[in-house]
């Protein structure tokens, strides 16, 4: 049931393992979800979570994120159980879940000076900066509910640019964009990747990033 | 610049969050109060007392009336952030969550309970008070009403995943808020009585640093529950 | 008719009409409003039991009565808004609200402050005044709602809906308040016609103060209705040129 | 009908026979209301066109912007 | 098979439905009374008066919590509908909205308020209400609560839409029920004077009629408006 | 900005049209998304609507529902205004939008049976077939909140093979579908055109179909 390929040539041994799970295992309702489930993601890689609908990715990313603890399994952040790291595991984790977490009366701005600020120090200009980048220039003060879906999304996206935490998890990210935005953030994680950071990620996509794994979940 | 943000400034910016979406909805600042306002007129019309049955009654209405709109206020506390999924956000932040939550809470009595206290005196003029009873029923509302935001918060975060809260919200808080209630009413009659209000405000206050340091972790872990 | 209708319904043409109207609306309201104070505080004399407060009914009258038209003026508005679309009646209808809620305000507060020295109280559980009191708690009903739904469109079709709504409710507690409880000043104790009870040099100031004080409605209400048609119609040619022309 | 005056003297004007505090605040009320709801939509009719001049201005700047490029 | 549903047909689904949710949602079913209960508990401790005061007030109160509890249960007429997208597919169906609305307020009215009447003569009890005044309760809450449900349903349905619905609801609402209180406690203490009940029993079953044929076209002109 | 061209090498005439716009135009906080906009749709068609995120996909079609009347121009439905035929209108028409209509606490099964009974008579037989269809097999009594997104998904398209409406208005149906679905969807996009039937969706996948036209709203 479980698959783990790697689609770069050669690993490069010199990056270290950012998250790794050993042995996980997850039932709902009595329907084993996945068992025995290892992974490992290095710096540097983006690792696509696949499936059928219903076969547990979402599940997956909210265990690894600490947001579901019906699991059995340990889960490693740099080589320690996340357990005794909180604190720093969270410093360093950006999670975007099917509610991307946009308040609907802020504006754009507004919202972004939040959701930063709870990891980090951002100065207004970056975050004007960043929401001119995925496309919303002209909506900076506009309230979110007059937001397309795809805009709304692209606000949640645009913490990618401004935080910077070293592991991605993104639910869905794809879903309501565009072709241009679909475009754009692939090479958003492209770029991640490449400086070091590490991506999961649950897509129907196919992506074209340098170093590649998959996680079939059937 | 971007650096690690300290807690302190993690619970400035979610204290100032929230009083900008309270502000923006203008309405969570108005209809607290607006509510207390009607509620409180509901009981000279569904009783129909004279005017000195009212002022015995008058200082018990206005501690369920106030009650009642820490009640309905709290429902927006966390609802809209599980909704939109702001609150995975606030549980994935490296900080200590009782002090987010801390800044949510007090930010949400600014905006739905202050202004009820503030408004009371009129009120219980209306419901004809005995006057040597103002200065207590301020007083016990000022201190009191916080201590009902920081148990109705625990209440909604219990319930915040649920489907239909208004009432089981109630179901839950309202009981735990029954201790405030008595001693809220009682301090009033007593000063009433001729006893000094120091000893009864002792206790209402020790119930406030009570609930300042123990609710909100209680607050936290129910949220970790229910976005579960 | 039709024409005439949708000609009212045009914005422009009722900001160019009550430009040129309020001038005529504006000199009658100083006029009757100066002879009404005057007269009501120097010449009508004092009441044999209330004295001098009686110079408090030139106030209050006027504005509880007014207080009463804000409801049904702004379920006809809102059954306009909702039937035809016509934006004017919403312009009408938004603006309408929060001054009748502050007419509704000083009525209230007028007949406190004269209950304080008749009944000894500032406030009374009483039919009259309770109703009154909902009045206002409706009406802030409305406002909040106008001020909740974020879309214009939406809002003004929500909020004519509640004025209608709540267009039959104050009539119906008026009715259940009355039958409830009434110690109030009934209305057929002060009547107009009855000479006998009250002499003209008591009710004609009171008539020249209420024809006023209507005018005071007319002319504030069209001020601020040209001010909404002026922020809504911001991007119509003839505004930015009315603009350019300032 | 014309009476005369009802008050002997100014002293007594203001007095209102005992009750200056009621009469007169609601007639302050009333006088206060009054130049409030003829003050304010006079002022936001100003504070309207003014913001709605620098609009127009602006808006005038990017279309003259887009047709330079 | 799979021919057109006739407009009955489709009043009795929705019921069905919404009955089927309630049902598993068992808070629904038992919230609302548990609610009527702690409130009218809240009065005794709040205003702590003899038997006999307490007797007096007895009916007020119980009104005043059936009030409250009907408008607290309001909440989830149509929320969850609208969340969901299930509002939608409502307005989008071929049949007048009237019925289906009016079937949505039926199930909500047995779900949330016949349970509160038939509660009720045990709370009438602890409250000490007076023997002649029981049929007199029953009876006007009977014939009350529906109007209550009705007029709430406007409410909802005209803010389904927004952030924080619980307090401007009860904005909108309470003063609109304020004549069905008035009625219906005016009624009760009239019995207790000696009065016959069937001149105020009249008034409410007029009100109660008027409220069933033009409230739910209130609610389904609100309903359009808020989904748009 | 409005481009309308059609992919069938030759107009089928025999076929009537099944709804037509005239002029539409709409504007959301001075911002016009579309003016002067026709289209027609024939009955064998697929009507993709396309567009960038906030382009007023969404919008129109809520507009062509009836759920949104802030626009101006005119919709026909076999040559009548659709004011005058509403009812007859409404009981062909299905539409799936961003949010699909699923209560959470009910079965598929019993919600399936109330959003059917608006429009006509389905018998639980052909609910459970249709449940097996869309891949949802022992699922049918679980609580629609135990579902995934996409299994939630796949819920409210089971109508599409209840209903016998002609007209299908499908907001973003494909989003959070597995490869299997989007599949499966597709064909049946593909077998509802062929009987006489017509589709109006928006997407950013690319659609194979037999009629297909676009519209693209920039
Ligand atoms: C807060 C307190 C009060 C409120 C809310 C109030 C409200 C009203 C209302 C709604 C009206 C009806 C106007 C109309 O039908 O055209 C009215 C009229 C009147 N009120 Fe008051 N009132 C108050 C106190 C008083 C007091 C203390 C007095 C004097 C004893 C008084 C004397 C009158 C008189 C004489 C009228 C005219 C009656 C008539 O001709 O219909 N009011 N008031
Ligand atoms: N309630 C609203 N008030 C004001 N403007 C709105 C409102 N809803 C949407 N808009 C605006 O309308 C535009 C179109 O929105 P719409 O949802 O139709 O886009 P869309 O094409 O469906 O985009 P997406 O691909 O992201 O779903 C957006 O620019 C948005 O800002
Ligand atoms: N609250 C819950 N209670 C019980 N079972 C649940 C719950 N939430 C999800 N499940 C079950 O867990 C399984 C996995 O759900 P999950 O949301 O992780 O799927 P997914 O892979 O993300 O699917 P999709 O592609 O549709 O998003 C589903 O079969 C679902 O039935
Ligand atoms: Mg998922
Ligand atoms: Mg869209």
């Amino acid at each position: 049931m479980v698959a783990v390929e790697t689609e770069s040539g050669l690993a490069e041994t010199s990056r270290l393992t950012m998250l790794n799970g050993e042995s996980l295992f997850c039932e709902r309702d009595d329907r084993v979800l996945f068992e025995n489930l290892d992974f490992s993601l290095r710096e540097g890689q983006v690792l696509q979570i696949k499936g059928s609908n219903g076969s547990g990715k979402t599940t997956l990313l909210r265990i690894l994120c600490g947001l579901n603890d019906s699991y059995e399994g340990k889960i490693f952040w740099y080589g320690d159980p996340i357990e005794e790291k909180v604190e720093q595991y969270y410093s360093s984790l950006i999670y975007i879940g099917h509610r991307v977490g946009v308040n609907k009366v802020l504006t754009p701005v507004e919202n972004l000076r939040w959701s930063c600020s709870l990891q980090q120090q951002v100065a207004d200009e970056e975050i004007y900066a960043a929401l001119a980048k995925v496309g919303l220039r002209g909506f900076e003060e506009s309230q979110c509910f007059t937001l397309s879906a795809g805009q709304q999304q692209r606000v949640s996206l645009a913490k990618l640019l401004l935080s910077h935490a070293k592991l991605w998890v993104l639910d869905e990210p794809f879903t309501t964009l565009d072709a241009s935005g679909v475009k754009q953030l692939e090479g958003w994680l492209r770029d991640h990747a490449d400086k070091g950071g590490a991506v999961m990620v649950t897509t129907h996509h196919s992506l074209s990033v340098t170093d590649l794994q998959m996680l079939d979940l059937g | 610049m971007n650096q690690q943000a300290t807690t302190g400034q993690a619970f400035r910016a979610t204290l100032k969050r929230d009083l900008i979406i309270a502000y923006k909805r203008k309405n969570d600042l108005v209809n607290p109060f607006m509510f207390f306002l009607i509620v409180a007129t509901l009981f000279p019309i569904g009783i129909s007392p004279g005017p000195d049955r009212l002022g015995e009654i008058a200082a018990g209405v206005l501690w369920i009336s106030a009650l009642l709109a820490s009640l309905l206020a709290m429902d927006n506390l966390y609802r809209s952030d599980y909704e939109d999924g702001s609150l995975e956000q606030l549980l994935l932040s490296p900080h200590p969550l009782y002090f987010l939550v801390l800044a949510k809470n007090i930010s949400h009595w600014l905006v739905s309970g202050l202004p009820v206290v503030l408004v009371s005196p009129l009120i219980a003029y209306m419901l004809n008070l005995p006057d040597a009873a103002y200065a207590a029923l301020f007083i016990t509302l000022l201190l009191g009403t916080p201590v009902l935001s920081l148990l109705g918060s625990i209440g909604v975060a219990l319930t915040v995943g649920l489907g239909s809260r208004g009432l089981i919200l109630a179901v839950i808080t309202l009981p735990l808020s029954v201790p405030v209630l008595i001693a809220g009413t009682l301090t009033v009659q007593e000063t009433l009585n001729g006893a000094s209000l120091g000893g009864y405000l002792a206790i209402m206050g020790a119930m406030l640093l009570a609930a300042l340091t123990l609710a909100p972790l209680a607050s936290s872990a129910a949220l970790r529950i229910s976005v579960n | 008719m039709w024409l005439w209708f949708s000609k009212l319904g045009s914005p422009k043409w009722f900001y160019e009409l009550s430009g040129r109207w309020l001038p005529w609306l504006v000199i009658p309201m100083a006029l009757l409003l100066i002879v009404g104070i005057v007269w009501a505080l120097l010449f009508v004399p004092p009441d044999y039991q209330q004295g001098n407060t009686i110079r408090i009914m030139y106030i209050h009258v006027p504005f509880a009565s007014i207080s009463l038209a804000f409801f049904p003026l702004m379920a006809v508005a809102g059954t306009i808004t909702l039937v035809w679309r016509m934006k004017l009646a919403d312009m009408v209808a938004k603006q309408a609200a929060p001054l009748g809620a502050w007419f509704t305000a000083l009525a209230l507060a007028s007949g406190s402050i004269w209950g304080s020295d008749i009944w000894g109280t500032w406030w009374i559980w009483d039919g009259r005044l309770t109703s009154m009191l909902l009045q206002f708690f409706l009406l802030i009903g409305v406002i909040s709602l106008r001020s909740a739904l974020e879309d214009t469109d939406a809002a003004a079709k929500a909020c004519a809906v509640l004025s209608i709504v709540g267009c039959i409710n104050v009539f119906v507690i008026k009715f259940s308040v009355d039958w409830w409880n009434t110690l109030h000043q009934p209305a057929g104790d002060f009547s107009l016609s009855d000479e006998a009870a009250n002499p003209p040099e008591v009710w004609v100031p009171l008539v020249i103060m209420i024809v006023a004080i209507y005018l005071f409605f007319a002319v504030s209400l069209i001020l601020s209705t040209r001010n909404e048609i002026l922020q809504r119609e911001r991007r119509a040619q003839w505004v930015q040129e009315l603009v350019e022309g300032h | 009908m014309f009476e005369t005056i009802q008050f002997s003297s100014l002293g007594e004007f203001f007095e209102m026979g005992g009750y200056a505090f009621n009469v007169w605040s609601v007639y302050m009320l009333f006088i206060l209301f009054f130049f409030i709801n003829l003050y304010f939509p006079l002022l936001k009719k100003k504070q309207i066109i003014r913001e709605q001049k620098r609009r127009l201005v602006v808006s005038k700047e990017s279309t003259i912007e887009i047709s330079e490029t």
